[in-house]
């Protein structure tokens, strides 16, 4: 134990400084002027979406209006308007929010189901970890995007809350694998163990002891995950497995990029959304990665 | 009667392999061993890394499942066999018997408050105020020398040896008869180790507790407990008292292990080197004389009352 | 704070790149167009602003090889048969390579007068032809084409393991003897008789009105796949790797699903073709202008919904063709039965109400739609019968043009007011009503049409809402449509009408594919007189009854004809000769040629 | 000690980690000398700075991180400024290097014979057939009992004893004249321990090596050590030769290691405990006594303001002049202080 | 090992029976069925046609039984037929299934081509200009849509520039077996290729740049310098082989990743493969097409986890087949 090189000198020193949880993230965030940066505009983004989209007139914003078609960006309409002469710019935030939401859904979902079967997996072992591991496999070689687009051209109504079940049938089994392995080296600590000896039931040790170290790593996870999800749908909606238009999503107007004429010369319509989609995931990479330090750092205290 | 009688205790793991999982070998961690604890008493358990001393600590307090034999522990009224209990029915004998872990780092949750640690057993065994439970909590930080005003602390905010003393607090608060410790202070520095050991004997002397003392350093060892058995292969090979086994060790394991340890006298070193390469010898050339044709250890043997080695 | 810099970085070098992509095109669309953009709509006539062919046939050269593009998503199926295909691309390349063996004139029905494989005689009650196959008629292979080919192809379209789908059409069932062959009780058609090797005879068990237009023309080489069960032919090698026929150009190489490569067939019939070879390849919808503005395709079909970027691009010529099909709405108003093989009319809707459907047929806007999502490259449609059928079609007729006041008052009239004030109209006895709409995705503009349409229903007062909020695939439309699914009220979708006008397979209530489920004895007793054989003998009788039926569909209202649809082909400037004139009854493959 | 040559010789060597933005030094102006022929220990407890000092010689610690200032002198070279080429020709050729772990230290992925080669191939002109039987030989020479067998095998197939032994072949491949053994032992049992410390032992006298042994156990230096070097954050508090050392340690930390040491020679009934804790990288105390803090009972006047190495008796060097002043308090109050 | 493949092979089966029962049901449940899809728009043919083509083909029995029909003459390797394009499966797949191999396998290589060096780049030269490069790119990679990037790349090097071809998987005019023949594959699968494979890099790059920065503090890098190696060989012998072990074990989900990203790819670049298929057989209910693509993906996804086992255990040494 007497380990001796650098590292372990700096985890000493780390050992007796480094606060617990949210305090070290927020240092973490502090000290990375890029993720603060980042972080400060993704909430920034986040909230201006959310609020503004509350007061826009989504009916309104869809509305067919032929006598503006393709409408250059102007005082009216900022961003101009799409084949439909619907305001591009309503359709952005509208679109940014259902992404957003449809994201963070999923995000929830697939966390849940993950960590959920991950711990259950990763602390009992034994013949549950194998079935719920064999399953996992089983998933994985799946062709996702496959059984994806058969399962959108079955559900007649399709809609945004079937789009994000589907998703999240197979988007959760990475998580659960990472739950399932932290978990697994969780388990050999002594302090579960001590708990075992202390009589506290197994639900119990995995609600209140383990899942709480695992918290930093969880939430790594999904921050990044979080990016990953916003965009999912864009792929889809070029295919036209997306969701319908009537539902703006980012991946609706980015997918207007297929029709050459609109992908050259009216960028206005495809261009933004991109762009959102790329800012948003690189904040939300960026605050990712700081909070990973944390979580790192983290990692040594254990 | 002893507070606590391991019987021909075995621990076997599966090794599984194929598609199938199926059991293709057995790891014997732990192959038949039985020796007891009486009230008051450290008991060391000793060996080299892998000859399943921690097993078996593990065993008794029912983190592993014995494969084979009895654990009886001695409640006063009744003899119960801990390795028939299911993790639900051992709670009642939880607050017998506790533990002490080896690394005071992973053996805390980091993620809680020194008073959620200490208070662990006491909301799963007893129900009491806030008042009761926070003066319990003052009360076993006393004993291990803390003062009240750590209970608001995190792990991190203590040195090895304090924290160490923080999962002994953990395992007093219920008062324990038996406490194991599984190799307490191998993680420490010897400053602090000193620390720990000493205060270890003092809470022995003040509650009349007895330990199953598992370490794998003799100086240790010699220094905490009155009764020693040594260890190898899942087997002991050797019981006695510290005198005993320090002054008149018989199996050939016993003497090698003994040598091994580095003299603190430079003066010796080249005495002791040849001292250990006879031993060597011997224990290369007499190996028959104390294993079995499969290799495997003979049953102990008293030699004198308190005296036991494995011969044939 | 030096990571901010790579932030930046990131997005400069997307940006990077889309100013690359955007760039060359982006200063020719901002500079003109972007102040027009509001006050007007260019309009287009795609009847004057379209030549239909290019003819530079003095400067054509000898030889020479051009490409033609499939514009298609997916690699084409590659069933290169026209007895066994499906799918229209695949026709669009057999036509290279194989021919039907008469000549049509412009109203689409065979003749003699024009060169041709095959010269025939018609007896008077039309129940039999007397087809004779010219000389000089050579398959690829070298053999000459000869009756028995001919006969060979009813013999494939009749054999019971047959698995294309042509064999329903009354054309060819209704050959004497053919439904016993078709059973696999005998192995001869007993009315198709092979006199010689250029001679045979078909007799049908009636009179065919539509014997001119419908008979099945073309031939198999016998030769080369008699050998083969029917069973396999559709996936044999013969039609999937080296298909033969006696066209014009000969097919040198096959890359599946992908590309043809044919070469001139020096022994055609009609004179060696002009080019040296043909490719045809499938290009995607996505990047066909691209391909077309690069010269790297010389004929294509062009995406109407790319018009605007293709517009001012030298290099091409666009042609213009008005398309054999139209678009329309339909009201479900009954379901089939199967069983009795007929349409039942019995759906309790207030769309039986004549009124309403006609206040829907004016609150529609279908010249916006056509100006401004096409630029006028469809047009409002009047009728039923589409004017590519210049003889049937009415034009006098106006149809349902835009006219919303009209459609309120019709339904003021009729009853349908607002009681409770929520914006929409209930029925008569005050019920609301709530219209589903059903329409297809797939077609750029598909979705904004759908929801215009819906806009102007609303405009009027009715509460028609997009069914599931979302449009549906080809086949789940037309599945739940076929099925008469009771969640759907009202749909759009669009009708192929082939050569033939006879609208009897899609309107009579003896046929499923009256989707509108619409059940009319005038209608029925109409349909009928107008495939007669006195009409078809009665030229102008026939003109009359199709008159008649147009008016009354107008009338009743069962579907509304919303579009007539035209085709753009854009042709490279080095084609010397090239027509999308239908009924340009000079034009032939053979002729096509470059000039450079 | 016998009068030999000098083999290194470390002046004001400081190593200092960057945490942070700022650096803070592990060795701190330490300077030592290692003969020809000798084994120096360097006994402290975790955090002293006792393997800052072993990586500094051979410059193996994080770039990015860490800055040596001072001299280290190898045979009248300077090491410190010389580039990782110029050191490559020491490295493993001079001075070799045994590592604590021997899980670790070894490469997973290659096999033991390549592992042993490699620093022959680094500087020996050789064949493939020469460095193949010499590394044979080198694994008999080790106490591997099937040399030719292991030669072909991988890490993972060998026991920690082994592995150690394989670290040991790789250490002495281009027999170097100084070899820096950090904790070789602490990470295997007593007994093969005991092992590896005799074939060392062994070795260092046939070749005539100079070894500097980092350890944390009085033990492996009592069976070890020529000379023995005490460290306490970041200084050498006492030097002597080992029989002096143990049989008369001056400096209060010295002391009190050896007193609070459990020994299996003999009882004991209260170990001595050495009050607070060792104070971490960033927490070192820069000014005066560094081990002040920890006997309290000590008069402050007792220690001088800047401490430095003083000659007590022959070759024997004890740092600040608290030593003469210090005592080991009653049990009584042993016991209060332990209450922290 | 060979006993162990035939095991694993053995596993695949009960796993890709439950796909083949997932992928069945699935299919059928899709509205529409091959054959009415011929018939719609198409008045002149008879409805009655249909219904006798569709009891022909058996589309109108309960679907168990089309199901046992279907998997027993899987198991006597018929894959069946294709409704739409009247030709067997086996056939129909022929080309596409070895374009979308040749592309699959084109794109890793490149993968690999591209992301290793940057990895190693990134990772050896941690935090240094280049390093921030890299993972700006990685991060820009990772937030681009494919379909975007894949039209931007199109029209750039395809239109703007004129490079590559833009669609099509090779020349027609070119005759098979001939060097230009292969050239013009090739020609036309630079694009698509590159485009792939310079988004999937994301995966490796990151990863292998967190291995070699963990690898490079490992001990037994220390004991590697301690014995005089150059920092080239270090790198190259020591910290590169163990890094680059992960990504082997990431073979598997490479291929499911790269065969999702298939259907973007040969859709956008005309390039005919199963990707462009499976979209236009959903499209057409084409269901016996469906299920074997997707059946086809899935066991190629087995096989390749089953492949990067096997490569993990000739290059680790720790890891052994057990049978």
């Amino acid at each position: 134990m007497n380990s001796v090189d650098l590292n372990v000198e700096q985890k000493e020193t780390e050992k007796i400084e480094a606060p617990t949880g949210l305090a070290v993230i927020w240092r973490e965030l502090i000290k990375d002027k890029l993720a603060l940066f980042s972080f400060v505009l993704l909430i920034g983004l986040v909230l201006f979406i959310y609020i503004y989209s509350f007061f826009l007139n989504q009916d309104e914003i869809t509305k067919i209006d032929l006598m503006n078609i393709f409408a250059r960006p102007n005082a009216q309409n900022w961003l101009g308007t799409d084949y439909g002469g619907r305001d591009v710019f309503g359709q952005l935030i509208i679109g940014a929010r259902n992404s957003l939401t449809i994201g963070f859904l999923i995000t929830l979902t697939t966390s849940l189901i993950g960590i959920t079967l991950g711990v259950i997996s990763g602390y009992f072992g034994g013949w549950v970890d194998y079935v719920i591991m064999r399953f996992i496999d089983f998933i994985l070689v799946l062709p996702t995007l496959m059984i994806v687009i058969v399962f959108v051209s079955i559900v007649p109504d399709y809609n945004v809350f079937h789009f994000i079940f589907i998703m999240s049938l197979f988007y959760w089994t990475s998580k659960a694998r990472l739950i399932r392995s932290k978990t697994l080296a969780e388990r050999e600590l002594d302090y579960v163990s001590a708990s075992k000896t202390l009589g506290t039931p197994d639900w119990k040790i995995i609600l209140f002891q383990v899942l709480p170290n695992l918290s930093s790593i969880i939430i790594v996870n999904m921050t990044l995950n979080l990016a990953g999800n916003i965009g999912i749908e864009t792929g889809l909606s070029y295919l036209g497995f997306g969701l319908p238009e009537s539902v703006p999503s980012l991946g609706t107007l980015i997918s207007y990029s297929t029709n050459p004429d609109v992908m050259q010369n009216k960028w206005w319509v495809w261009l933004p959304a991109a762009l959102l989609i790329l800012v948003l995931m690189l904040c939300i990479n960026f605050v990712g990665q700081a909070l990973k330090r944390a979580a790192d750092a983290r990692q040594r205290l254990g | 009667m002893p507070l606590l009688k391991v019987d021909n205790l075995k621990v076997h793991y599966p090794i599984r392999g194929g598609f199938f999982r199926t059991i293709k070998d057995y790891v014997k961690a732990v192959d038949g061993i039985s020796f007891s604890i009486h009230e008051g008493e450290t008991y060391g358990l000793v060996g080299e890394s892998g000859c399943g001393k921690t097993t078996t600590g593990r065993t008794i307090i029912g983190l592993n499942k014995a494969t084979d034999g009895k654990v009886l522990l001695d409640t006063g009224s009744e003899l119960v066999d801990l390795t028939k209990l299911s993790r639900k029915e051992f709670r009642k004998y939880r607050s017998d018997i506790q533990m002490i872990f080896q690394d005071p780092y992973s053996s805390l949750n980091v993620r809680k408050r020194v008073r959620d640690i200490i208070a662990e057993p006491l909301r799963n065994f007893e129900s009491l105020t806030p008042e009761e439970e926070e003066q319990r909590i003052i009360d076993a930080l006393a004993k291990v020398g803390l003062g009240p005003e750590a209970m608001f602390k995190y792990p991190h905010q203590f040195s090895g040896g304090q924290r160490q003393r923080i999962g002994i607090a953990r395992a007093l608060v219920i008062n324990p008869r038996l406490i194991i410790a599984d190799e307490p202070v191998s993680a420490l520095d010897v400053s602090v180790q000193a620390q720990v050991l000493n205060f270890m004997k003092d809470i022995q002397k003040d509650y009349n507790l007895s330990y199953l003392f598992i370490s794998h350093d003799l100086g240790v060892v010699r220094h905490m407990c009155d009764r020693i058995g040594i260890m190898y292969n899942g087997r002991l090979v050797e019981e006695g008292t510290t005198e005993d086994i320090f002054e008149n060790p018989q199996h050939l394991y016993t003497k090698r292990l003994l040598s091994a340890i580095p003299n603190t006298d430079p003066k010796k070193r080249y005495e002791n080197k040849k001292l250990r390469e006879e031993i060597n010898r011997e224990y290369e050339a007499k190996t028959r004389q104390f294993f079995d044709e499969n290799g495997r250890i003979y049953d102990l043997k008293p030699i004198s009352a308190t005296h036991y080695v494995a011969m044939p | 704070m030096k990571k901010r810099n790579y932030f930046l970085l990131t997005l400069f070098i997307v940006l990077g790149l889309l100013l690359t992509a955007c760039g060359g095109s982006d200063d020719k669309t901002s500079g003109g167009k972007s102040d027009e953009k509001e006050d007007e709509v260019q309009l287009i006539d795609p009847e004057k602003d379209f030549p239909k062919k290019v003819d530079k046939r003095d400067d054509a050269i000898e030889g020479g090889t051009i490409t033609y593009a499939i514009v298609k998503d997916s690699p084409f199926e590659g069933v290169l048969d026209y007895n066994f295909y499906q799918d229209a691309y695949d026709a669009d390349i057999i036509k290279f390579f194989a021919e039907p063996i008469f000549a049509f004139d412009e109203n689409y029905e065979i003749t003699n007068d024009l060169p041709s494989a095959a010269k025939f005689e018609v007896n008077d009650d039309l129940t039999q032809i007397k087809v004779t196959i010219q000389d000089g008629v050579y398959w690829h292979n070298g053999e000459p084409l000869e009756a028995e080919d001919y006969a060979y192809s009813f013999y494939i379209i009749g054999h019971p393991d047959y698995d294309g789908i042509r064999y329903g059409d009354d054309m060819i069932s209704d050959i004497v003897g053919m439904e016993a062959y078709h059973k696999g009780e005998t192995d001869v058609i007993e009315g198709i008789e092979i006199l010689n090797d250029k001679e045979l005879t078909i007799t049908w068990t009636e009179p065919k009105a539509s014997l001119f237009k419908g008979i099945w023309p073309y031939a198999a080489p016998k030769d080369y796949i008699g050998e083969i069960p029917v069973g396999e032919l559709s996936g044999h090698e013969k039609i999937r790797v080296n298909p033969i026929g006696f066209g014009p150009f000969k097919v040198k190489n096959i890359v599946p699903g992908e590309s043809v490569e044919f070469v001139a067939f020096e022994d055609y019939y009609k004179g060696k073709p002009q080019l040296d070879g043909v490719i045809v390849r499938t290009v995607p919808t996505a990047t066909i202008v691209e391909e077309i503005k690069n010269g790297n395709v010389d004929i294509a079909s062009f995406p109407t919904d790319q018009y605007q970027i293709g517009m001012d691009t030298p290099g091409y010529e666009l042609l213009a063709a008005m398309e054999n099909a139209y678009t329309y709405i339909g009201f479900k108003l009954g379901r089939w039965d199967a069983e009795q093989g007929q349409v039942v009319q019995d759906r309790e809707t207030p769309l039986q109400d004549k009124a309403l459907r006609q206040a829907f047929a004016y609150a529609m806007d279908n010249a916006s739609i056509a100006q401004n999502f096409y630029k006028g490259l469809r047009t409002p449609a009047t009728t039923l019968i589409i004017p590519f059928f210049t003889e049937f079609h009415n034009p006098d007729l106006e149809g349902y043009t835009y006219n919303p006041e009209k459609a309120k008052e019709i339904l003021d009239e009729a009853g349908y007011i607002d009681v409770d004030g929520d914006g929409f109209r209930e029925d008569k006895d005050g019920n609301p009503m709530v219209f589903n709409f059903a329409s297809m995705s797939g077609g750029e503009t598909a979705e904004p049409i759908a929801m215009y349409y819906i806009q102007n229903w609303q405009d009027v007062g009715l509460n028609v809402q997009l069914l599931e909020g979302r449009l549906h695939d080809f086949n789940a439309f037309y599945d739940r449509v076929q099925n008469d699914d009771p969640a759907i009220d009202i749909y759009q979708a669009a009708w192929g009408t082939g050569t033939d006008p006879n609208p009897y397979g899609l309107y009579s209530k003896y046929t499923s594919f009256n989707l509108a489920r619409w059940d009319n004895d005038e209608s029925e007793r109409l349909l009928t007189e107008g495939q007669s054989l006195e009409a078809a003998k009665d030229i102008e009788l026939r003109k009359e009854i199709y008159n008649k039926w147009q008016e009354l569909m107008l009338e009743e209202v069962p579907v509304v004809p919303t579009l007539y649809r035209y085709e753009l082909v854009a042709v490279n400037d080095r084609v010397a000769y090239y027509t999308v004139d239908p009924a340009d009854t000079d034009f032939g493959w053979h002729q096509v040629a470059v000039t450079e | 000690m016998l009068s030999q040559q000098q083999l290194l010789q470390i002046n004001e060597l400081t190593t200092s980690f960057r945490i942070g933005d700022e650096y803070y030094p592990a060795v701190d102006h330490l300077s030592l000398t290692v003969h020809e022929n000798e084994v120096v220990a360097i006994v402290g407890e975790s955090g002293c700075g006792k393997s800052a000092l072993a990586l500094s010689i051979m410059k193996l610690h994080q770039k990015e991180n860490t800055k040596i200032e001072g001299e280290i002198l190898f045979q009248g070279k300077n090491l410190v400024p010389l580039s990782v080429d110029e050191l490559n020709r020491y490295r493993g050729k001079e001075i070799g290097m045994i590592f604590q772990d021997p899980m670790t230290a070894l490469n997973p992925l290659m096999r033991i014979g390549q592992q042993i080669e490699e620093s022959m191939k680094n500087h020996l002109k050789m064949t493939k057939e020469e460095m193949k039987n010499r590394a044979i030989e080198l694994l008999a020479k080790v106490g591997i009992p099937d040399p030719e067998r292991t030669y072909y095998q991988y890490p993972h197939e060998l026991s920690g004893g082994m592995r150690q032994r394989v670290v040991i072949a790789i250490a002495i491949a281009c027999e170097p004249k100084l070899l820096i053994a950090d904790e070789p032992t602490t990470a295997l049992d007593v007994t093969i321990q005991a092992q590896i410390l005799d074939l060392l032992r062994d070795m260092q006298k046939e070749m005539k090596t100079g070894i500097i042994l980092i350890t944390h156990d009085l033990g492996v230096v009592a069976e070890m050590a020529d000379r023995v070097a005490v460290m306490y954050a970041g200084q050498i508090v006492e030097i002597a030769d080992v029989y002096t050392l143990f049989t008369n340690p001056l400096h209060p930390y010295t002391r009190s290691l050896f007193n609070s040491l459990p020994s299996a020679e003999h009882v004991q009934e209260r170990l001595h405990v050495i009050q607070g804790m060792v104070p971490s990288l960033k927490n070192l105390p820069r000014h005066g006594c560094r081990f002040a803090g920890r006997i309290p009972w000590i008069d402050e006047s007792a220690h001088e303001k800047n401490p430095q190495m003083r000659e007590v008796e022959k070759d024997h060097w004890v740092r600040c002049t608290c030593w003469k002043h210090f005592k080991f308090p009653e049990e009584a109050e042993v016991r209060n202080y332990a209450v922290t | 090992m060979v006993k162990y493949i035939f095991k694993r092979v053995l596993a695949m089966i009960p796993q890709l029976f439950i796909l083949s029962i997932l992928v069945f049901l699935l299919t059928k449940a899709m509205p529409g069925d091959p054959i009415s899809q011929a018939f719609i728009g198409n008045p002149n043919l008879d409805p009655a046609v249909l219904e006798e083509l569709k009891e022909k083909a058996g589309l109108n029995d309960p679907w168990h039984i089309q199901y046992v029909r279907w998997i027993s003459r899987l198991i006597q390797g018929d894959l069946g037929n294709s409704y739409v394009h009247k030709i067997s499966i086996a056939k129909l797949l022929g080309d596409r299934f070895s374009n979308t191999i040749i592309l699959g396998l084109a794109t890793l290589v490149l993968t690999y081509l591209i992301a290793i060096p940057l990895g190693i780049i990134a990772g050896r030269y941690q935090d240094s200009w280049a390093d921030k490069m890299i993972v700006g790119y990685n991060y820009v990679s990772y937030a681009v849509p494919l379909f975007v990037f894949a039209l931007l790349m199109l029209f750039i090097f395809g239109f703007r520039l004129g490079l590559v071809p833009t669609s099509g998987s090779v020349d027609p005019q070119v005759t098979k077996g001939t060097m230009e023949y292969y050239l013009s594959r090739l020609h036309h699968l630079i694009l698509p290729a590159t485009t792939a494979a310079l988004l999937s890099t994301v995966g490796t790059i990151q990863y292998l740049r967190n291995e070699i920065i963990d690898t490079k503090y490992k001990d037994f890098v220390k004991t590697a310098r301690a014995k005089g190696t150059s920092e080239k060989v270090v790198y190259n012998r020591h910290i590169l082989r163990n890094s680059l072990l992960p990504i082997a074990a990431f073979l598997g989900t490479d291929i499911v990743n790269i065969l999702g990203g298939s259907i973007f790819i040969e859709q956008i670049f005309g390039y005919p493969g199963i990707g462009q298929l499976f979209v236009s057989s959903i499209l057409q209910r084409d269901y016996s097409v469906v299920v074997v693509l997707v059946m086809l993906s899935g066991f190629l996804a087995l096989l390749g986890t089953l492949l990067s086992d096997i490569i993990l255990s000739i290059v680790d040494p720790r890891i052994r087949l057990e049978d």
